[in-house]
């Protein structure tokens, strides 16, 4: 809260005081100009509303008179404070215009007065208020409560749909479970024959290749490798019988190989390639 | 001292209207001063004091002790007393009212999934033990879920039934009618009913049946009666190990 | 009863030696036990409790605000009084031990004398706007100042004036009331001089009318609520640059 130093960040013009014994300029502990003011108002030791205005209004300028001739930075409330009150002093002192806008001097001095005495009372107010007896600094709550206990009850609730629905539901679980077999996956001739026909399509015509490789890239799932390779071994059959392909097999259970049919029949038979 | 007790009639004045209290204090019965400091102490004291503690703060010739004596005799009759705590000192309210301190209330829960199907096999098929409504679930029952339904007090051990290792067969209770809003266990649809409302598939095979569900406590001729205790052991903890596939 | 008698008699006798407090409390001037009861929630608690969650737990047929005044009269000359603070009551220590107690005291936070201030004329002038304290004070109003206000709790924005702008109006908690061992804002000290000097309306020319501080949430005509998220406002940082002269 060291917000209230005002301006005086330079320090406490405490060496400057010796050249001015009338006045102590110490503007560190004011809480702005009306503080000051109510300051200086206190020390003319009267009633707040007999105060003179006037005096106040020569005091204050006076007393920021000296901190600037001591080059202390003001802060600008104080000295539109001045200003205002170089103006109310001129008006005091000055008859009143005849046809005066606004409040008289003599209102805008009663006014100033007003606020002063307010300031005060305010503060009065608060240190009677700060010397109550304050919680926990003087008065104390007690210091190990004790808590009244919660015994909870728990209450289940369940509805007479919610009991029917779980036992229907459960008998026929148990009741209707029937054997689910797994449907397999089958690969058809259709589908093997136009996997087949494609495979051969793609291939070199004179090259004999083997028809398991080719299989075996296509199908990925090992467990359709045996419906793959049944479904393919059949439809080439078909396709060796209707002269599109040859297959080639140099023993039982050794790899077949397959090459495409060439269009002009060959009178003999290539033989396979030694492959490995 | 004499500023302090200013202090305090001033407060008694502006605190309490009762301007005989201030009087009561002056007057030459009034309670020595050491016993609202020890009071005061042992009220906003988070912690019991010892008498030690106690002695240090209260002026030089009081007999702490003598004070706490009498305090303790001044609180008995109180709603708190003063007690002594492994020879420390603390205000606490009177034992006796342990129920003021205390607060009942109910929360409502809904049963588990488990609990309503286990709940609606021993109602439709009770008597009934837990390996015979494991049975019909087809999983394990936690102990758990049965202890949850004791709780709600719709079922109850009825007997034991008549086979090896004397099973408790569970059947539902009055509060169970109630809860359901069942005049009796006839109140339960049958297969027909069951059906009728959606519950049942229609096209169950044949032989399939919905037990008609009897709470008549007379035992069945394959059970016999609770033993003297068995209440506290259906809510025992089951000492077979209970595998994931509880539910 | 009985049994709550003849147990509270045998707790008596455990704890206490003297037995003639025991006699005391089947003498016919026994006290009521509702003063027991009473007893024993307000001590228990550390917060105030209000007559309704009082009456709540006392037998039917309890006048708990006599009740409650007895005791509150009981407990006035000692180190524990019975103080009501915004219609609710709590036992606190008494305010003149507060010499006893600095040791049990936590480091309590030490207002600014500009937050003091501040604090101040929110209770004597509420529902008032920062606006209205400056115009008291003379001076701007940090930001920092209001922040450590809000901070203990003791004020809270209450509402908008309807002016332009609609600068938020400040007033005074429960809470503020608590620490200042007030039972409500009419105890607040010189309320009645101030009044009557009329320099409480800073809005009005003085002896116009002599405003009231309130803190009923009551808004006034000259008020409009909250807009949701306000509260994070009056916390946020204030918009405008502040100047060296903020206090």
């Amino acid at each position: 809260m060291s917000a209230e130093i005002l301006s005086f960040e330079t320090g406490r013009p405490a060496e400057l005081a010796e050249g001015e014994p009338a006045l102590v300029v110490d503007v560190e502990g004011y809480e702005g100009p009306l503080d000051l003011l109510l300051a200086l108002a206190r020390q003319q030791k009267v009633d707040l509303a007999k105060i003179s205005i006037l005096a106040l209004a020569d005091q204050y300028l006076q007393f920021i008179e000296a901190a600037r001739k001591i080059r202390l930075e003001l802060a600008a409330d104080y000295l539109v404070m001045a200003a205002w009150l170089a103006f109310l002093k001129s008006r005091l002192l000055l008859p009143e215009p005849p046809t005066a806008e606004g409040p008289s001097a003599e209102e805008m001095a009663t006014a100033l007065a007003n606020r002063l005495r307010r300031l005060e009372a305010i503060r009065e107010a608060a240190n009677r208020l700060m010397n109550r007896p304050q919680f926990r600094r003087d008065i104390f709550p007690r210091g190990n409560p004790e808590v009244i206990a919660e015994i909870r009850h728990p209450k289940y609730t369940a509805t007479l749909y919610d009991l029917l629905t779980a036992y229907a539901v459960q008998r026929q679980q148990n009741v209707l479970a029937s054997v689910h077999l797994a449907r397999r996956t089958v690969w058809s001739l259709v589908e093997a024959r136009a996997s087949l026909e494609r495979i051969v399509g793609m291939v070199d015509t004179e090259q004999w290749s083997c028809l398991d490789d080719y299989l075996l890239r296509y199908v990925v799932d090992p467990t359709q490798r045996a419906t793959v390779f049944a479904s393919s071994f059949a439809a080439a059959l078909e396709l060796v019988r209707e002269g599109e392909m040859e297959l080639n097999q140099k023993e039982a259970f050794a790899p077949i190989y397959f090459r495409k049919r060439l269009p002009q029949p060959a009178p003999d038979a290539v033989s396979a390639p030694d492959v490995q | 001292m004499a500023s302090l007790a200013e202090k305090r009639i001033e407060i008694a004045q502006v605190e309490i209207e009762e301007v005989e209290q201030v009087q009561a204090e002056d007057s030459p019965q009034a309670r020595p001063e050491e016993l609202r400091l020890l009071e005061a102490l042992l009220f906003a004291s988070s912690e019991p004091l010892d008498t030690a503690t106690l002695a240090k703060r209260m002026p030089d010739g009081v007999d702490v002790k003598a004070a706490l004596a009498q305090l303790q005799a001044e609180y008995a009759p109180r709603g708190v007393n003063l007690v002594r705590i492994a020879n420390k000192w603390a205000f606490r309210t009177a034992g006796d009212l342990a129920w003021l301190m205390t607060r009942e209330s109910t929360e409502t829960r809904r049963l588990s999934r488990a609990a309503i199907e286990v709940l609606s096999i021993i109602a439709y098929h009770q008597p009934v033990t837990r390996a015979e409504i494991e049975e019909i679930r087809g999983v394990v029952t936690s102990k758990g879920t049965l202890d949850v339904l004791l709780e709600t007090g719709w079922i109850k051990p009825r007997g034991r039934r008549k086979t090896p290792g004397r099973p408790l067969t569970f059947g539902t209770t009055e509060a169970f009618l109630s809860q359901f809003s069942l005049e009796s266990l006839n109140d339960l649809p049958g297969l027909e009913e069951l059906k009728g409302t959606g519950l049942l598939d229609t096209r169950l095979p044949t032989g399939f049946t919905v037990p008609t569900p009897s709470d008549d406590p007379t035992l069945r001729e394959d059970e016999e009666p609770l033993d003297p205790g068995d209440l506290e052991l259906a809510l025992a903890p089951r000492v077979e190990p209970e595998g994931g596939n509880e539910s």
